[in-house]
């Protein structure tokens, strides 16, 4: 997995590309999310266009991110999330958790005011 | 056990994430010619995924030299996956009567086996001597009325 | 014979077609992070379809209960593929000492062993006791100057 | 494997489709071609685009119809030839006895004159 990171109006918006899946990707992401913490960046939007492979780690991952954010006064959102991904969220009522976008511009319009 | 109409493909690799793609796709071309729709092939290949990481990861503790095994069978009615390890188990009993809420937000792991069983019609685990943990996983092919073949 | 740096994955399958592409799935997956160039992949690709395909029309008499094994195994220096079937064999001593010209416009078979014997590095074959022929074929990575690995 | 047959200026294009690999395939085009020799047409070119999965049967196949056609005054001309395809004719030494093109314009009109 290899995560680039882009800023759009205050919102970080992650570019996910490759297999998430758990193993090293997990301390990966976690690193990611407190440096943007340690940065006062909080707003941040995962872009999934490009993950091709996923499992249930994958999505814990995500999920400890959200946590971890909201923890500190941030969100987590997704955007372009795949069928799969869809289906992960959805048999595990992760889908109330998540806001999902398909668009990047609604994603990072939808902190506005926040 | 053995069925004539059955058709089965075995498939063994390293404990390694790099070959769940391959199996992934073993296993997408092997249902190709089965009644699944588009939902029920990506919930088997869900599946599968999570029966193999586990064999790799809590079976095998990603040793690459231990491999892992997968047993794809074609029934008329049904798709049968069995997945083996070379681990010592775990107390399958005990932990299929206590799955965990997989919708908690402070759990980064510990969703593999509900959604397998959520997305599969029957998901079992033996224990093969002298091997390891065998999963098995069923998937019916359903008629477009719903009903089962 | 075993390799500490080799990396082998196993696939059986039952001796139908249909099959071939699975097989050539695999191998392309198998062989991704080797350093073969496009022509050298091709050429393992064209290989390993004549190897399966012998395997199940002569070895298994086309037999779907019959099953073709093949073990793909990665070494630094080269990949070896071992294709295993059911058959009774056949002199293959004397066939590798007479293969035909592949040339021959009136002849609509008998090209395959030529074809791996000309695209891979060796090719041979072993009588297996109790099971078969087993045909070995290894590819050898060169580097970008044509010398091997 | 499927042939669909077209006619343009008097030449039989037959476009394959799927595998090429012997079995069933080889009775299937000694029967095309026998019955393209009854209807007294024998300019044929085989579009192989179409050809995903190819073995050496699959090329033999190719010159037994080539050789039959030849012998009854006709001929076998191969279109859009993978790579693969390519790589089994050159090593057989069969590509000096086919003659291939890219276009099927070029390869019908290659018959004018004969
Ligand atoms: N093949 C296996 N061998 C040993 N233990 C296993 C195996 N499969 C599952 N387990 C145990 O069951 C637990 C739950 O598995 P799962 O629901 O897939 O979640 P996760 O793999 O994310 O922990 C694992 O943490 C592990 O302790
Ligand atoms: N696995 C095998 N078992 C038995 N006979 C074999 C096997 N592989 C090859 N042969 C024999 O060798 C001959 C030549 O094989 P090959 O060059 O691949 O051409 P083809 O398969 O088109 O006949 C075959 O016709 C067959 O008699």
């Amino acid at each position: 997995m290899r995560i680039q990171t882009k800023e759009r109006n205050g919102v970080i918006v992650l570019v996910f590309q490759g297999k998430l899946m758990g193993g090293p990707d997990a301390d990966y992401f976690r690193d990611v999310v407190h440096k943007l913490i340690e940065q006062g960046k909080r707003r941040v939007v995962a872009d999934l266009s490009g993950v091709n492979w996923i499992n249930s780690t994958g999505v814990g991952i995500l999920i400890t991110g959200y946590t971890t954010l909201r923890k500190n006064g941030g969100d987590l959102k997704l955007l372009r999330v795949s069928t799969k991904i869809r289906s992960i969220l959805y048999v595990t009522k992760l889908n109330l958790i998540f806001e999902c976008f398909e668009n990047e511009d609604e994603a990072v319009a939808s902190f506005e005011g926040d | 056990m053995r069925d004539i109409m059955a058709e089965s493909v075995i498939i063994e690799f390293p404990s390694d994430y790099k070959y769940l793609n391959m199996i992934d796709m073993v296993c997408g071309e092997f249902i190709n010619d089965m009644d699944f729709d588009h939902e029920a092939a990506n919930e088997v290949s869900i599946s599968i995924i999570e029966a193999c990481t586990n064999a790799l990861e809590h079976g095998n503790k990603c040793c690459p030299e231990e491999s892992v095994r997968v047993c794809l069978t074609k029934h008329p009615d049904r798709l049968v996956i069995e997945v083996f390890d070379h681990g010592e188990g775990f107390d399958f009993k005990y932990y299929l009567k206590h799955i965990p809420d997989p919708s908690d937000i402070h759990k980064l792991r510990g969703r593999g086996i509900f959604i397998m069983k959520h997305m599969m019609d029957s998901l079992y685990f033996d224990m093969v001597p002298e091997r390891g943990i065998k999963v098995t996983l069923e998937k019916m092919i359903r008629k477009q009325s719903g009903e089962v073949a």
